[in-house]
């Protein structure tokens, strides 16, 4: 019987090794995977990448792993949120590198990694700093720069409803990026607010479908 | 005597410039407070590109949800209609060019319609973008709302922008305290003035190069109470 | 008040010029917008690229519009499905053009058109015959391909449930690709099963969302 | 007296291949029998390019759905735990590497795991490729299923493919009524032969070099009838 589900948040988290690039779900607070980001903390990894969209804020989750000086690098659109002290501090000491990148192409990024794609082409940040350093081509008679897919080795997401599949829906606008990391992770690690019996999600309603996730863990609201 | 708008009625105006069934972003800060003076009985559909479609102001005291949130991160709610989609899918949306208007601030427009709204030299703080990139290419239309010109006095709109760009070329109207500007093919065009105001005044006040279109009309709003001051 | 509902069929495919592109949502007859395309051909229309998996089987739907004459081109990945005859007697004959691309590829050209994407990389069709004439490039030393957008100037598409601002949902495999086929064109039509009331769906549950749909009409299953 | 797999027996064979839990997706034709021969009490999840996770067999004396079809536009059911999906997302599965392993069918297979399953020589009609191109070089195994040697004795498994390619160097594993054989690096591998039949024989059957595996098998599968002949 395949059953995804773990027992307790450590095994969720267990096997994550130094150094992984390591997608989070989220948008300021909603959909992000706090539960999994301080069992990871807890951990006391070290030299992780962190892809999100934001660099945390206050003391719990990606901010926990901050002041644990378990990370290198982020990349992400915008870092700097209310309360993103413990990211703000280390940045302008230097100790925190930052790959900034906008939104939309963050999204496509991490889609293209989880959909066989190694490079894209857009307009966005065509003509700005951001373009610096990157191919720019020409389609059509106007210029698209060559972006290229961000590949996670782990993916921590947030949803609603998950079953030991891993089929996973999300609650209103906590979906966010979650579904867009599930897809571009080697392992896609869900901290669900419910498990419930597999079919117990309708599978028009499925958000993120079982292929995309590895481990389920309930973790109460 | 100039009668500048306040904040509030620079929000009003640009909310009664968008068409019924226009689908809208609205740019963190200022340009969020659109959504408070959508012209009764006219229905806009705004996004906000963390994947959400119909959102409306959170009702008088009613509870936030913290799954609820639009890109500014404050609680909203919705109409009916509505729909919630992942990232990738809601930059779909704005990247495809799906979006009628959106509206964002500026610290500068050039006379080009290039835009410099995300990063300001010498900081040391770090960089953020969001998705300001995004929406100056993928929008039909790209909305300005700022104050027309800085607290030294300084033009926002500018012959030349000088901070790193947002987009090349894109904003197609401009919003300010004191006047309603078009990009057209051939330069800035003043479609409406504020009371009280010269052309020479504004020109001034301007480092484009403007010019006056025929029609132009008085740029006026209802009487609405400016902004609180916010607490820091 | 936005009302996107169409009262008659041929209201629904008015204005529909001749030499269009046409993105065409279904696979095999699960999906297919026969009603809409039968509407269509009614109109006689000339020179049309039709964008599908399929090239129609029968004398409905596609079939409708390959004996009508009014196809030029096809651009799809599978022409051949059993009772295409209307397709496999006219292309024998030179009288239709066909541009074959595998079919996660066709998915794939027709998203990155709807979502500001010229052109991007793939492994599918490298060292193949469809790859002729393509870029071929090297990312992490493997080869890919360089496959552009197919951008539609109308989509017709078939789903279950639709409301007045245009929201979506699809029954089953129907789904397939008129998601899809919604995302790419300028103009998108929905023919569907029943319409219901804003709010009738569950905003959780739409699939196509209201900004990629255009018309929508009410056609008895 | 060569004990030959008849193409159900084929059919059980690779579904017996498949480990519980895996991602799995069968190509039009002989493959798609794969799924009513998976083992009692073992799950495997099937994935249908048309945007279905979770596919069984529609049951005996059940109406078909024509909103609920497979690859091969036949009717299927679904178990719990199953997912609908549009097709962007069905390929982001295929092309991202997602599935565990694809059955496919085959015209010929080469020495060194080319495949060409799609376009035979000399035919008037249209090309159709389907999802095939996707599937070779997308899903982590290619598992082959197919006749040892066609009507006219030639074998599928050649030196060099001379058909249009499906996919270079992507063929894991074959399947076919006298052989099991894998592609190591090394060459093609014969891991099970049939019932009374020698190396020599084999090899003489077949265009690409092989080598017999040291811990080498019989081919068996219980006694299944042979598929009925299909009308035209």
């Amino acid at each position: 019987m395949i059953n995804k589900i773990c027992q307790g948040i450590e095994d969720a988290v267990a096997g994550i090794e130094d150094g992984a690039v390591i997608l989070v779900g989220g948008f300021g607070n909603a959909g992000e995977p706090i539960a999994l980001l301080n069992a990871l903390a807890a951990r006391k990894p070290r030299e992780l990448t962190i892809v999100s969209n934001n660099a945390g804020s206050g003391d719990e989750g990606i901010g926990q792993l901050i002041l644990g000086g378990c990370v290198k690098k982020f990349i992400c659109s915008f870092p700097r949120v209310t309360g993103a002290d413990a990211f703000d501090k280390m940045y302008e000491e230097g100790l925190l590198e930052l790959e900034l990148t906008p939104q939309g192409t963050l999204a496509e990024r991490i889609r293209a990694a989880g959909a066989g794609i190694p490079g894209f082409y857009t307009r966005t940040s065509v003509d700005t700093p951001l373009a610096e350093g990157k191919e720019v081509r020409e389609f059509a008679g106007l210029d698209y720069v060559l972006e290229e897919a961000i590949y996670g080795d782990v993916a921590l997401v947030k949803a609603a409803v998950g079953d030991r599949w891993g089929n996973l829906t999300y609650t209103m606008s906590s979906r966010n990026f979650n579904p867009v990391m599930a897809m571009g992770a080697k392992i896609t690690i869900a901290q669900v607010g419910e498990i419930v019996d597999l079919g117990g999600i309708e599978p028009e309603q499925v958000i993120t479908p079982s292929i995309f996730v590895d481990k389920v863990v309930e973790v109460e609201a | 005597m100039v009668e500048a708008l306040n904040r509030n009625q620079v929000a009003w105006r640009v909310a009664n410039d968008i068409d019924e069934g226009a689908f809208v972003n609205l740019g963190v800060g200022m340009p969020l407070n659109v959504l408070n003076y959508v012209p009764e009985g006219r229905e806009i559909i705004f996004h906000s590109e963390n994947g959400v479609l119909g959102m409306k102001p959170l009702e008088e005291g009613a509870e936030p949800n913290l799954d609820l949130i639009n890109a500014g991160k404050q609680p909203i709610s919705m109409l009916p209609g509505g729909a919630f989609f992942h990232h990738s899918d809601s930059f779909a949306m704005v990247r495809g060019g799906h979006i009628d208007v959106c509206v964002l601030g500026a610290y500068e427009v050039g006379q080009n319609g290039d835009l410099a709204n995300w990063r300001l030299p010498n900081t040391k703080s770090a960089p953020a973008v969001g998705g300001a990139m995004d929406l100056a290419y993928g929008a039909r239309q790209v909305y300005i709302m700022c104050d027309h010109n800085g607290r030294d006095g300084a033009p926002k709109i500018v012959k030349q922008c000088t901070l790193p760009l947002t987009g090349a070329k894109c904003v197609t109207k401009v919003f300010t305290d004191i006047a309603v500007i078009e990009r057209a093919d051939d330069g800035m065009v003043v479609r409406e003035m504020a009371e009280g105001l010269e052309f020479e005044e504004l020109q001034e006040r301007t480092g484009a190069e403007l010019r006056l279109a025929n029609d132009w009309k008085t740029l006026t709003a209802p009487d609405i109470a400016p902004p609180e001051k916010r607490a820091r």
